[in-house]
């Protein structure tokens, strides 16, 4: 019942198979060629089904020759544009070639079960009922996931190369055209099939090449800028406003955090309670190398920011330079989170403080045994 | 479960019920049980613990008194209703008075014992009349205690130490406990119920010793490789002897002066610095030697050596510094005793030269730690515990005459 | 859940419901514990930044609620669907499935429009917490739609190609009601993560 | 639903064309041959599967924890290291607790379900049977990790930080995870399949209130599963996403707060353990009345009890948190929540007693567990009391003193009630009776072998020996004869004995299945409805289905209580019974065809699942094994024509499959 063609690719993706167990346990899992061959080995079993299930290609001795008429078919164009995009490909970009390669593999499978199947029997009708059993389940999944994967990314694309308020129009505007489009084609039964589609195909193309330019004109420049002087991740540690870090500080933290002491700065004092003590204290002890949480709230009218001053640490020989964290510039009433570090114990009194940035005279010493 | 110790006043009226139960039971409990296991939980030392035996007891009385009742009707039915040619009996399917009667009588028992359970919880959990503190940290595999600047007790600035937390008698200590890396859990039985030591938080723990003595205690909450090994030692002193063990662990270092002892001091600044503090130790230069172990240990830290004879134990009180006469000597003393006894910390003839030696010698091979070099990738090449420092047997020699003299 | 709806068609049991619609309630239930445990995480998580942005600083309300919109006209254009299958006009409801997903997809591509823009502004996956809890949250309900998106064009393959055995309403009913719930699930978590301040 | 002929399809609906799909054709129904058992979809097969696959899972877990007692039985043991230790206790709680435990309660709740309330399947049978693939490849995943570089090492508990990936860094703790979402997708599946199953599904005249009491309880469980098993999966992805792609949900570094593990672990944790004990109050609740041949004493106080263990389960999740630092005022409200849900615990026990009370008992082997089960479920609940008073709990948890308590709990009662349940429907199942005389030996050896494992454990942790440590020393072990080594040494010498007690267990199963008889049709004059139908049942398990009229429905059928003298007489047997649905025999019915898919899409989780672990292409590869699938499976019609078979089969006479 095994076929010569079959039996050649079970053997090679038993060989497979073997090859990657003992690759795994020997070599290491999370290698390539570890991922490699196990990709093979269901490619390859795939490659043996197929030519089990068509029996090698041979059309069927039982059933009447096929019809001598190949049904048409664009494949074979498909194919050639797959080629295509593969020569453009190794040109320009990877994506494009990766993007050929699928196409040209999926137009050769469609290809090969087309043709196979037309001369499975005299029938047409049968014959197109037998390309749909075996290539039905397969293009379902692949065309549902195509289709969203279209519209997800060129969507995305359009909206991160455009402004940011153009963005929300475009969508609203995206949006619309989905919906009217709906409303139009349902209120209106009797449209043409092909006004339909021509309508859906110029949507899709129009989708599609905005994607295409998106991705080409590259993200906005606004965002290119966040991301190279890290607007939001930089933060200064003065008493004076940074342009991006300290807008729209937090107002409150979860109520159930886990800190070890509260800093509170109330009408012009800075106090701290730690945990455990319900007293007032302007000293706290935190343990050597232990991540510390501190809530720091600010009673007093006012934007202001807690600075941690952790001593100094040499950045390049010879030089060093003074550590600190600190927190945003707080308004009244509200509060945030301080995680600190501490890993050398503090020798002499007043190594360690914390400070209210701008505020001279209030501290509060923090001793590391 | 033994209980000889006179205990103060009973703290509530389920005791009344303890007189007449308990007896028969402790009678049965006794005849299987250790006497004087060091972590015996139904051995009260200090008040927290006490607070929690008076409430236990009487619930594991009732508990007791429920089980026998249910082996006894069931052993009664196994016996009265076995199979003896008796007629098919009536299909019944219940009397709900007895179904109601029997789920209200339970439930009744479990109020009574509910309302002294949240009784004991909030007794426990009371903080304000505190008077001393210590920051214990956990850290794999050992305990880190820091005594904060408390003049009352006449610690003029921060103590260190680890393996044996030393507190005076009488004194509502508070424990605020801590972690560096994963979660412990501190539990002296014979003082208090554990509590978690969180990285990140701090939790409160009360203890109180009645008398001087060692309490022995042992981490609780699973925290890697060397949990099992992970032990603790509570010792409490007298209030004249805790006066004087504060004095000895504030007293300036001491160089040795010269011999076997000042090359050890050599060989622990080129070595052991990296990791461990003694405070006041000087390099040749005379500027501090300081630890700086964060960059070699996940945790950030290791045990501060500082007056490392003063202690009983090494090593997260896995292992002694006595030999086990002496130290027999030492935990069997009498109350009145104790104190001048530890507080004559490790003399030479009572060092427990194998171990020390063993530990100086291959650390993880002692104790398991992932100090392996090859199993690091996932930490950056941080070690958890001491590594393999390939130290020469007379880098050994040299070391364990240095460390002796750190009294 | 594309699976559930070949199992038995549409016989109504003991309770007056047919099996896969009580299946998918018993199913929907068990995921609001799943955004319950993944809305717990964020609300504890959510005001600690670290060294990161605040969400204040990287959140687009006016375009959420954009998207936030076009997710629910979704959920109509799902219950005109329904109504359709319930009709037996297959060339409707193969109509507002497909725009149905297409709006879905619209709301997904806007999601990682703005992940994308999040992390541009030095919002990574692992910044900090509220970074974490975030995109964990967010990219669940994301995958939701997703799977969605998949189950309503293989629901629109299904019924053009006549491959539903049963009731055809039923099994589009639900799919609905999967739907439906990934956009109430979506209220929620647009509420309590853009519109409530940290 | 496969029992009723469709309703009369709507003209919408076109005829399918080709029933089959995809260039596989279906698997064939014949009953026999290894194919009959990998593409099934009959609940009675995935049972049986289900059941196998557990109990290896039980030798499994069962060496694993014979090697923790020889490790402990002296003091500084030598026989594992630490490492070693640590990832054996681990895994020993994983295997017990989600690969045997639950699987098996999945086995007798998928056998016996149907059974019990009159269908003739579950509501969804491809669904289970990928239920049970995906059980098993999660299963087979989880030990993979003991090949790959060592298994989990940081308790079944598997708090944060310590499995995080600077502090467990082999890959053990990534399958453990992984594993254990795939474990947990096939409980949530099964969760759905078995309710729908129940409530809607039930044979004519079966109310809720007539339904057998092991239906109701694992009903319960499966609401539970269906709650608890969303939350440990979001426990689980936080903790994957910590490991394998840096997020920083348990870095307290961040900011963050190591509890949340704790409290999501819980909140899933707690109900886990009634999921693990309920089915076998049922199972019990199902063998009592039979041999003490008298009906379960307060069947609404028994069901409505169950449930409302089911409720107050959720509530309590925080009694294992007692030592972690939650503040006085939690502690207080768990600690009273939790001694409230001693009460319907209470009840059940009084109504086992009240059943045994003035019955005619018959201590058959399956009986004898069950007995056994109420003394020492009993034991483990009443020590549960004890660390629900919390101070008492803060030195009571994480000691010797829980493992013997949850061992009471789990042992004594989850286990118990199992291998009641496994001789008492042994026939049932196979048709064969199991010995009742190695039985005895099963049995005995056993309740001995549990009582001096976890008895001394008792002691051990009043007096002082934490859990989970890989050595315990002497200095530490106290004073005296029965000082803690010897109580450690009788703990492993009862480990030894309640191994050789399991073992004789499987020589029964392999005797009986050589040497056995064919069981009578109803060997316990049982009285439930699974009874009425062959030994084991028909592919279709009812030949008519019966229309319900008591709770114990077979039992009234057979005997009738005499008005005047109150005497009750046997008026029919089994046989009568049976020979009268044969008559009325059902005219058409349709059973679901076999496939494929449900092992496909089980296969292609493990893999996702190591491709998260080592290299996201072969993630990929699973991803799409999956989504194919899905497809497959959705254009697959659920029963099929017989030429849509491979290789066609014969068409059947009595079974009718539906096009």
């Amino acid at each position: 019942m095994f076929t010569t063609g079959s039996k050649f690719f079970i053997g090679l993706s038993a060989l497979g198979a073997v090859s990657f167990a003992v690759f795994m346990v020997l070599v290491n899992p999370s290698s390539i060629g570890a991922t490699a061959l196990f990709g093979f080995v269901p490619a390859v079993a795939l490659a043996a089904w197929l030519a089990l299930w068509s029996r090698d290609g041979e059309p069927d001795e039982s059933s009447p020759a096929a019809s001598a008429v190949p049904s048409p078919g664009m494949w074979p164009f498909m194919a050639a544009a797959g080629v295509a995009l593969v020569l453009v490909g190794t040109i320009t970009r990877p994506a494009v070639l990766i993007l050929g390669v699928v196409v040209v593999v999926a137009a050769f499978v469609e290809w090969t079960v087309q043709s196979w199947s037309d001369r499975a029997s005299a029938d047409p009708a049968h014959n197109a009922d037998l390309r749909g059993r075996i290539m039905q389940p397969l293009e379902f999944p692949v065309l549902a996931t195509i289709g969203s994967a279209v519209v997800i990314l060129s969507f995305s694309r359009i909206m991160l190369a455009v402004s940011k308020s153009a963005g929300a129009v475009l969508f609203i505007v995206f949006a619309s055209l989905v919906l009217v489009g709906g409303v139009l084609f349902a209120v209106r039964p009797g449209l043409k099939r092909s006004l339909v589609a021509g309508v859906c195909a110029v949507g899709a193309v129009g989708l599609v090449a905005g994607g295409v330019g998106g991705a080409s004109s590259g993200i906005r420049a606004e965002l290119v800028e966040a991301k190279s002087e890290g607007h939001y991740t930089h933060r200064t540690c003065g008493p004076e406003k940074d342009k991006y870090g300290d807008k729209h500080a937090l107002l409150g933290v979860s109520s159930r955090s886990a800190v070890i002491a509260t800093v509170e700065f109330v009408e012009g004092t800075l106090v701290a309670r730690v945990q455990g003590n319900p007293a007032e204290t302007d000293r706290i002890t935190i343990p050597r190398s232990n991540p510390s949480s501190i809530i720091f709230r600010n009673k007093t009218e006012g934007d202001f920011r807690l600075v941690a001053r952790l001593g100094t640490a040499p950045v390049a020989e010879g030089v060093v330079e003074e550590v600190e964290q600190c927190t945003q510039l707080i308004p009244s009433g509200a509060e945030q989170l301080l995680t600190l570090t501490i890993p050398k114990p503090s020798l002499e009194p007043g190594a360690y403080v914390l400070e209210v940035a701008g505020i001279e005279g209030q501290s509060i010493e923090v001793i590391v045994p | 479960m033994t209980s000889a110790r006179p205990r103060p006043t009973a703290v509530n009226r389920l005791g009344s019920m303890r007189r007449r139960v308990l007896p028969a039971l402790a009678l049965v409990a006794l005849a299987g049980c250790a006497s004087n296991a060091p972590q015996d939980t139904w051995d009260p030392a200090g008040p927290n613990a006490q607070m929690i035996d008076d409430l236990q007891r009487p619930v594991f009385a009732v508990a007791g008194i429920v089980g026998l009742i249910v082996a006894a009707a069931v052993g009664w039915a196994i016996f009265r209703f076995r199979d003896r040619g008796q007629a098919i009996p009536k299909q019944t399917h219940g009397k709900p008075v007895l179904e109601i009667t029997l789920t209200i009588i339970p439930a009744l028992i479990l109020a009574v014992i509910g309302v002294f359970t949240v009784r004991t919880v909030f007794d426990l959990s009371k903080t304000d009349d505190t008077e001393m503190v210590i920051n214990v940290t956990g850290q794999q595999w050992w305990w880190e205690y820091d005594y904060p600047v408390q003049e009352e007790f006449g610690i003029t600035q921060p103590i260190i130490t680890s393996g044996q937390l030393v507190i005076p008698v009488g004194t509502k200590v508070m424990l605020r406990q801590t972690s560096r890396d994963v979660i412990h859990s501190y539990w002296i039985p014979r003082l208090n119920g554990k509590r978690d030591a969180v990285p990140g938080r701090v939790h409160l723990n009360r203890i109180e010793a009645d008398e001087p003595g060692i309490y022995a205690g042992q981490c609780t909450e699973f925290c890697g490789l060397s949990h099992a090994n992970m032990r603790m030692e509570a010792v409490a002193l007298s209030k004249e002897d805790f006066a004087a063990w504060v004095a000895q662990q504030l007293a300036p270092y001491e160089s040795p002066a010269d011999g076997l002892a000042k090359e050890g001091e050599a060989v622990f600044l080129n070595q052991c610095v990296r990791c461990h503090q003694v405070n006041g130790l000087e390099r040749a230069d005379g500027s501090p030697a300081i630890a700086a172990p964060d960059e070699n240990v996940v945790s950030g830290a290791a045990p501060n050596l500082s007056k490392l004879m003063s202690r009983n134990t090494f090593a997260g009180a896995m292992f002694d510094l006595l030999t086990p006469a002496c130290r027999r000597d030492v935990w069997e003393a009498s109350p009145a005793d104790f104190g001048s006894k530890y507080l004559a910390g490790v003399s030479e003839d009572c060092l427990n030269q194998t171990d020390l030696r063993g530990w100086l010698r291959n650390a993880p091979e002692m104790k398991p730690m992932y100090a392996n070099p090859a199993l690091l990738a996932g930490t950056g090449g941080k070690y958890r515990g001491m590594p393999y420092l390939a130290l020469t047997e007379s880098d050994i020699e040299k070391l364990v005459a240095y460390l002796v003299t750190l009294k | 859940m594309a699976e559930l709806v070949q199992e038995h068609g549409a016989q109504h049991g003991s309770t007056g419901i047919s099996n896969i619609k009580l299946g998918m309630w018993l199913f929907l239930g068990s995921e609001c514990l799943l955004f319950g445990g993944l809305i717990s995480t964020y609300m504890l998580y959510r005001g600690r930044v670290g060294e990161g942005p605040t969400p204040m600083q990287v959140f687009d309300i006016p375009f959420t609620s954009v998207s936030s919109f076009v997710l629910l006209m979704s959920s109509l254009t799902m219950v005109l669907a329904v109504s359709a299958a319930a009709k037996a006009d297959d060339r409707s409801t193969v109509l507002w499935l497909t725009v149905t997903a297409l709006l879905g997809a619209t709301f997904v591509g806007g999601q990682v429009y703005e992940f994308t823009a999040f992390y541009n502004e030095g919002l990574g996956f692992s910044t900090s917490l509220f970074a974490s809890s975030f995109y964990v949250l967010t990219g669940f309900h994301g995958v939701h739609v997703t799977v969605g998106i998949i189950m309503l064009f293989a629901l629109v393959a299904m019924v053009r190609r006549n491959r539903i055995p049963g009731s055809k309403s039923e099994t589009v009913e639900m799919i609905g009601l999967y739907w439906h719930f990934v956009d109430i699930v979506w209220i929620v978590i647009f509420t309590l993560i853009y519109l409530i301040p940290v | 639903m496969a029992i009723i002929e469709r309703p009369s399809a709507p003209a919408t609906v076109p005829a399918i064309p080709s029933a089959s799909l995809g260039a596989l054709k279906r698997p064939v129904t014949t009953q026999h041959g290894w194919r009959s058992w990998l593409f099934t979809v009959d609940h009675k097969k995935l049972g049986i599967m289900y059941g196998a696959t557990a109990l290896f899972f039980f030798v499994v877990g069962g060496l694993e924890a014979v090697l923790i007692r020889l490790q402990l039985a002296l003091p500084d043991g030598r026989v594992l290291n630490a490492d070693l230790y640590n990832q054996m206790f681990t895994m020993h709680a994983t295997t017990m607790v989600f690969l045997f435990v639950m699987p098996m309660v999945s086995a007798f709740a998928n056998y016996f379900i149907p059974l019990q309330v009159g269908a003739r399947d579950v509501a969804f049978p491809r669904i289970n049977a990928f239920g049970f693939w995906a059980f098993l490849f999660g299963g087979i995943f989880l030990n993979l990790a003991w090949f790959l570089g060592g298994a989990a090492d940081g308790g079944w508990f598997m708090y944060a930080p310590n499995s995080g990936p600077v502090f467990s860094p082999s890959h053990g703790v990534d399958f453990w995870a992984l594993g254990l979402q795939i474990t947990g997708i096939a409980s949530l599946t099964g969760a759905v399949n078995l309710i729908v199953t129940v409530l809607n599904m039930r044979a004519p005249g079966m109310s809720l209130m007539k339904m057998p009491v092991f239906t109701w309880m694992a009903t319960v469980v499966q609401f539970l599963l269906l709650f608890a098993m969303p939350v440990i999966t979001v426990a689980l992805f936080l903790l994957m996403f910590q490991r394998n792609f840096g997020a920083t949900f348990f870095d307290v570094a961040a900011g963050a707060d190591p509890l949340l593990w704790q409290h999501l672990f819980w909140i899933f944790g707690h109900p886990e353990v009634y999921i693990l004990i309920l089915p076998s109050f049922g199972i019990i609740s199902e063998v009592l009345p039979v041999f003490s041949r008298k009906p379960l004493f307060g069947y609404p106080f028994v069901v409505f009890s169950g449930a409302a263990i089911g409720f107050v389960g959720w509530g309590v999740w925080a009694h294992h948190m007692f030592a972690s630092g939650l503040g006085p005022v939690s502690v207080a409200v768990f600690s009273v929540a939790t001694m409230a849900i001693a009460v319907p615990t209470g009840v059940k026990v009084v109504n086992w007693t009240m059943t045994l009370w003035g019955g005619k008992l018959q201590f058959t082997v399956a009986m004898k567990f069950a007995i056994a089960l109420i003394v020492l479920f009993t034991v483990g609940g009443l020590s549960g009391v004890t660390h629900a008073v919390a101070p008492s709990d803060t030195q009571q948890t994480d000691t010797y003193y829980i493992v013997a308590h949850f061992h009471y709990v789990l042992f004594g009662g989850a286990i118990f009630g199992i291998f009641s349940g496994m001789y008492y429907w042994w026939p049932k199942m196979f048709g064969k009776l199991l010995s009742e005389r190695i039985g005895n030996w099963n049995f005995w050896l056993m309740a001995i072998g549990m009582n001096l494992t976890f008895g001394p454990m008792h002691i051990l942790g009043l007096q002082g020996q934490p859990r989970r440590m890989y050595i315990w020393t002497e200095a530490r072990a106290g004073e005296g004869f029965f000082n803690l080594a010897f109580w450690n040494l009788v703990a492993s010498i009862g480990s030894i004995i309640l191994a050789v007690g399991v073992l004789f267990f499987f020589i029964n199963v392999l005797v009986t299945a050589r040497r056995g008889a064919q069981a009578p049709l109803d060997p316990w004059d049982a009285r439930s409805l699974e009874w009425m139908t062959s030994n084991p049942p028909k592919e279709h398990n009812f030949d008519s289905i019966p229309t319900v009229g008591h709770l114990d429905e077979f039992f009234h059928r057979k005997y009738a209580e005499d008005h005047q003298s109150g005497e009750i007489r046997k008026v029919q047997g089994a046989e009568e019974i049976l020979a009268e649905m044969e008559r009325n025999k059902d005219a058409h019915i349709h059973m679901p065809s076999p496939s494929y898919w449900p092992i496909v899409l089980a296969l292609g989780l493990p893999v996702i699942a190591f491709g998260l672990i080592y290299s996201i292409p072969v993630a990929i590869v699973g991803g799409l094994i999956v989504v194919l699938g899905c497809f497959g499976w959705a254009i697959e019609p659920s029963t099929a024509r017989d030429e849509d078979v491979d290789p066609p089969a014969a068409p059947s006479t009595e079974v009718v499959r539906h096009g």
